[in-house]
């Protein structure tokens, strides 16, 4: 722990990269897209290292970080206790003093025990500061269910993260955002959570979604913070959504498609700043809003992107309704937990319903 | 003075006994998790799905505590639950059929593997590291309140007495005097990090002195020193002389989870040689204490406590998905 | 700390207590309204106890527990270390035994270094035990910012609080609804957060409204928890709010009064169960909502608030708006806070853009 | 051997006139602090708002750190930040400003008296109990892989040595050998509360032993105390042999916050008489060291210094409401 690393300027942002370049033929899974953007500003900026629990020769539980250990050494890819408040803390230390920390929170689960530090300091020290002291951190931590790994395990929390301000929140769906997202992250000067979930990665040992394994260009390159994605287009309903329901979305109107209905899936893939814009301009369209959403239904994003359309836009919406996680603990056994999820058949259901111009409950 | 019963030929059999149950547990339960994951390991997949910790090598831990406790003492435990869960006595039907998630569990199967709650027994586990332990603090609070000698143990792993709730509990109990026994299960790995990599010490039962409570660390696995350790921080516990804290040197016999292929493991060739279970059978055996008979006669009896409660899980409802709302309150808005 | 108290049964609820009875004339502070709920209960309870930094002979830095040492002492009323996760988890683990504990965590900004034990243990374990084990606690917690406190100190968070499922949050306003919410939520089976504003408090050494000291019954009663109240009927507009901004909505009810604006102003006191027939019911007579809320605006209470009636009533609203918190840490200079928070001059500009017709930005 | 310099006498007038300037700007911060709040005391009203946490009757263990720092080395601070602030060389003007919340503060008036931040001395401060400790983590953890000499200190009050963030920093620290020193101020008092009810130990020095550093306790207020403490761990630090912990036994000469009437407090009586500067002054003034007419020197310039600091913070700019949402983030999404 004491080899001494080469100085890098403050704040340094390395040279500008393509913004979301074409995707080319190259397939990876996401968590391959993830690792390789890492190693890629590892490799260009000796400030950035990367530090949390099983980071090193497991790499990451979610494999997050394979491989890392093996091409930067025990002295850049850290394995910590697990004491979540001192070493993101450490991370925001390092920050400060200009190195660019990418730290794991294994699962966003375990925020209570550390949320101090990301909310009351890594998100306000620029703010308090008036602007003289940034924090270029990267927060990354798994989030999502759908394994039966009970009500500590499975939680997004996603909009806990985004109602605290200071902090950017990006929450990618695929392979290509996955890597444009993390690069973007890496060099920007702000804090930004980076929340995957888990069902998104192409894990070798968890049911998945083809999607999750796709095009990703090999040159590092950006995916803008801040910027939605239509990820399919269509004139009757406009389904806002993000990670692994986007997935759901995608197969949903695929199907209905077949029917004639016309499902246009706005994937949000930030969430600070949010793109309300897109959603605006995707619901002006279509005058139906369905939000499906993973993380609990009240007092979360759900609401929030409703909530911006009409007041962009009043008179705009004629159809909305929400697929979420209803406000429960999220159960263990499949039949409970497939029960409280915004599966397919939900969102399914959900969209129907918008053409049958009710109001979903 | 000894503060607790000096252990006899019987008890020395009846923690074997309570070894092969929980290794005949975990082994029923390794089966049961693996029967219809393959092909292609899928975690969510089958009868048992989800992370799967378990116990097999910590068992010397749980028998040797068990012996001490009542079903009115109180014990949290860890994602790794099931062994002191067997040997607080919970009833392995119940959680057995949580586990498998079944309407009959001990949480309807709302909790599963990391969160087996037993109000009868008093017992408790988190999946949230260290996050077990304070908890344990209110029960003891509670027994201590009331003027019983009840006592309350938390038991937490070499990684989790990194964690700030170890501290924070530590101190509390020892500033409050509770009746509280802090069981910290060295198994050298957390996950993938060996204790060097996580804990600035070599013992943690030095860090009793940062509370000024014992602290104490039995080697070898020793089933007879966990025992004879945890008879006298409970007995101390008991006479309201307050908390300990108890370190024991076992053995992560398996995977950290079911799935684990363990690559990072350094120590793997050491392991089968450090099975708790034929050594303490050997060392009973050499004592005269147990015969093959006897010992077989403990394999068939756990079998049969393990079946049954295996059928009876298989054979119990699922919850309905029309009632995944229920028991999120206990009661509505009172008006 | 020795004494040995009498054993309770488990889980008591006391006999009953008349429900929001009529006021009478005794006026107290909203500080001592909770004081004398928090007493009665303890006489009439053994299982009830105080537990906290500061409660003891300190009396709470924001007097919730004044004289309760006094007359219960240190065994009932017990001052803690600077522990939250400790001290907090002692609170769960006495209320499963069927102890009653009333916790404080001075500041809800502190949330962060004790939120596992709160939303992963009080909040999860009666769900997880399948109802078997209840945690029939109180967690109260002081909130919100207008006396230049800084970004560590000044933030309400029930939005926080109330995203994440299993426990009830109450959010009184006013002395009364102190008392009665206080009585309901120590007599509650269910763990409740209870978020009393520094500024409704009555506190003699901070700037306050008038309606911090009001009418108060001698005897114990309840107000149910998850029922909002209109504290003023209105015709034109719909203010939905809580906590202190019901104050500056009223005080801004009476002044657009005089020019023939008729404000509804609906205190929502409770945030879970959210009373959400409460709001549509205001908002069908008016047609314009306008949301008040000192937390951060987005992916919190004002977003579930209009995402709930645009729901229930897609076609009903003519107009909707938030004067919220912007998502921004809450700055020190006064100057500055005060352009953040929700002022009476906020509210006013935004009823009377209602009042034209616009969309308030 | 001695790693750092030994005392001489201009340093010990050196350590006195930073005492005297610590208090004289506390003195001139609750002067105007209680200026305009009046009458009737409104926390929120006045030049200077809020909460104010000051530091008279702790400059002891500013003045004893101060001497071994260099404005390269890191140092964060809690609530109770200007003592130390003042002795690691944040400018006075800016620093005045900052808690005044003009828009020439440090923080341009975002931050306030608990969260003064200064790049040019790497000093920082958080409101939050014990949680400033993870950040000088981070920034040992920097300079320590820059391959530098540069230390980190982190101060906290003993109330502070029993959240859990202490005890994973410590740990953590130690784990890695990072050049951090960790400085608590045992001032007996956690707001009401004393040590005794919060702390299970006499000594939070003890608790070093927990993770392996040394720990020392600092007794009766003794700045050269603090100086020979801080100097063996900072050059500790500095060599790459890692964390210490120094808690210094030292007092509150005033109330936890302004407007604290401390009728809790059991010990006023005795506290008067223990006020570390006079002390202090006597000692040298017997030993030969000090004359009056160097002492009303050092009150001349540190008045001079902190009246002109006053006076530039009052004659600063308030920030503009307009710009309230700036500052947020230091750039926009990049696109
Ligand atoms: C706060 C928190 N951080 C991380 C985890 C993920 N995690 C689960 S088990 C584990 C290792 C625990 O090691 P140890 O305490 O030694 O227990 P063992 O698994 O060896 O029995 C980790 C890091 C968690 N559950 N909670
Ligand atoms: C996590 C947290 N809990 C509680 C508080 C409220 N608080 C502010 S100062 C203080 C007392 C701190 O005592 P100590 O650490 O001894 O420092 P001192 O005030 O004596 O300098 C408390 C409890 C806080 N700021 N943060
Ligand atoms: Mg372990
Ligand atoms: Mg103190």
């Amino acid at each position: 722990m004491t080899a001494a690393l080469p100085t890098a300027p403050l704040h340094t942002v390395g040279p500008n990269l393509a913004v979301e370049p074409d995707a080319g033929t190259r397939k990876l899974s996401t968590a391959k897209a993830m690792q390789e953007a890492i190693a890629q500003q590892m490799r260009t900026d000796d400030s950035v290292f990367v530090m949390g629990e099983d980071v090193g020769p497991y790499g990451g539980i979610f494999s997050s970080t394979t491989g890392l250990i093996e091409e930067f050494g025990p002295t850049r890819v850290i394995d910590t206790p697990i004491s979540e408040t001192a070493f993101i803390g450490t991370g925001i230390g390092a920050a400060i003093e200009g190195m660019r920390p990418v730290v794991e929170l294994m699962f966003s689960d375990f925020f209570g025990v550390c949320m101090d530090q990301i909310y009351n300091h890594m998100a306000k020290i620029h703010y308090e500061s008036g602007g003289n002291v940034q924090v270029p951190m990267v927060l990354m931590t798994a989030t999502g269910g759908g394994y039966s790994d009970g009500a500590q395990h499975s939680q997004t929390l996603w909009g806990t993260f985004a109602h605290l301000p200071g902090m950017k929140v990006v929450v990618p769906s695929n392979p290509y955002d996955a890597k444009g997202l993390m690069t973007a992250a890496i060099r920007s000067n702000d804090p930004v959570v980076f929340m995957f979930h888990k069902g998104v990665m192409g894990l070798g040992w968890m049911k998945k979604n083809r999607r999750s394994i796709g095009a990703v260009p090999e040159e590092p390159y950006e995916v803008p913070i801040g910027k939605a994605k239509v990820v399919r287009e269509g004139t009757d309903v406009t389904i806002v959504t993000l990670s692994l329901s986007v997935h759901h979305s995608l197969d949903v109107a695929e199907k209905l498609a077949e029917e004639g209905i016309s499902v246009e899936v706005l994937d949000l893939r930030s969430l600070v700043p949010l793109d309300r814009d897109a959603i605006v301009a995707s619901v002006s369209k279509t005058g139906r809003l369905i939000v499906v959403d993973e993380d609990y239904q009240s007092f979360g994003l759900s609401g929030e992107v409703i909530a911006s359309v009409v007041e962009r836009a009043p008179g705009l919406l004629t159809h909305v309704s929400r697929v979420c996680l209803p406000d429960v603990p999220i159960p263990y056994a499949s039949q409970l937990e497939y029960a409280v999820l915004p599966t397919p058949a939900r969102i399914e259901a959900a969209v129907r319903e918008a053409m049958g111009g009710g109001v979903a409950s | 003075m000894t503060l607790y019963p000096a252990l006899t030929d019987d008890m020395r059999r009846g923690m074997l006994q309570t070894m092969v149950l929980i290794r005949t547990y975990e082994e029923a339960i390794l089966r049961e998790y693996h029967a219809d994951k393959s092909p292609g390991f899928d975690i969510g997949a089958g009868l048992i799905p989800g992370e799967m910790h378990l116990s097999a090598g910590q068992e010397p831990v749980a028998a040797g505590l068990g012996l001490h406790l009542t079903k009115d003492d109180a014990l949290t435990a860890t994602h790794r639950p099931h062994h002191v869960a067997i040997a607080k006595g919970v009833r392995l039907r119940e959680m057995t059929a949580e586990i498998f998630g079944r309407e009959t569990g001990l949480g309807r199967g709302r909790g599963g593997h990391m969160h087996l709650f037993d109000p009868e027994t008093h017992f408790s586990c988190s999946g949230i590291i260290a996050e077990g332990l304070p908890p344990a603090l209110g029960q003891a609070f509670a027994f201590q309140r009331r003027g019983t000698d009840r006592v309350a143990v938390a038991v937490a792993g070499e990684g989790a007495a990194n964690q700030g709730a170890f501290h924070e509990s530590l101190n509390l109990a020892a500033l409050w005097k509770l009746p509280v026994v802090f069981v910290i299960e060295d198994n050298d790995w957390g996950i993938s990090v060996p204790r060097a990599q996580s804990t600035s010490v070599q013992s943690n039962a030095v860090r009793g002195a940062a509370y000024g409570m014992p602290g104490i660390r039995v080697e070898d696995n020793s089933v007879e020193g966990v025992y004879e350790a945890a008879g006298e921080a409970i007995a101390r516990a008991r006479a309201g002389d307050g908390p300990s804290l108890i370190e024991v040197h076992t053995l992560r016999l398996w995977g950290h989870f079911e799935g684990d292929a363990q690559g990072y493991r350094t120590d793997l060739d050491g392991v089968p040689g450090r099975d708790p279970l034929p050594t303490y059978r050997n060392t009973l055996t050499a004592q005269g204490v147990l015969t093959d008979s006897d010992f077989a006669a403990m394999e068939a009896s756990a079998s049969e406590l393990v079946e049954d409660a295996i059928d009876f899980a298989k054979a119990s409802p699922t919850p309905s998905p029309a009632n995944a709302l229920d028991y999120v309150f206990a009661e509505g808005a009172r008006s």
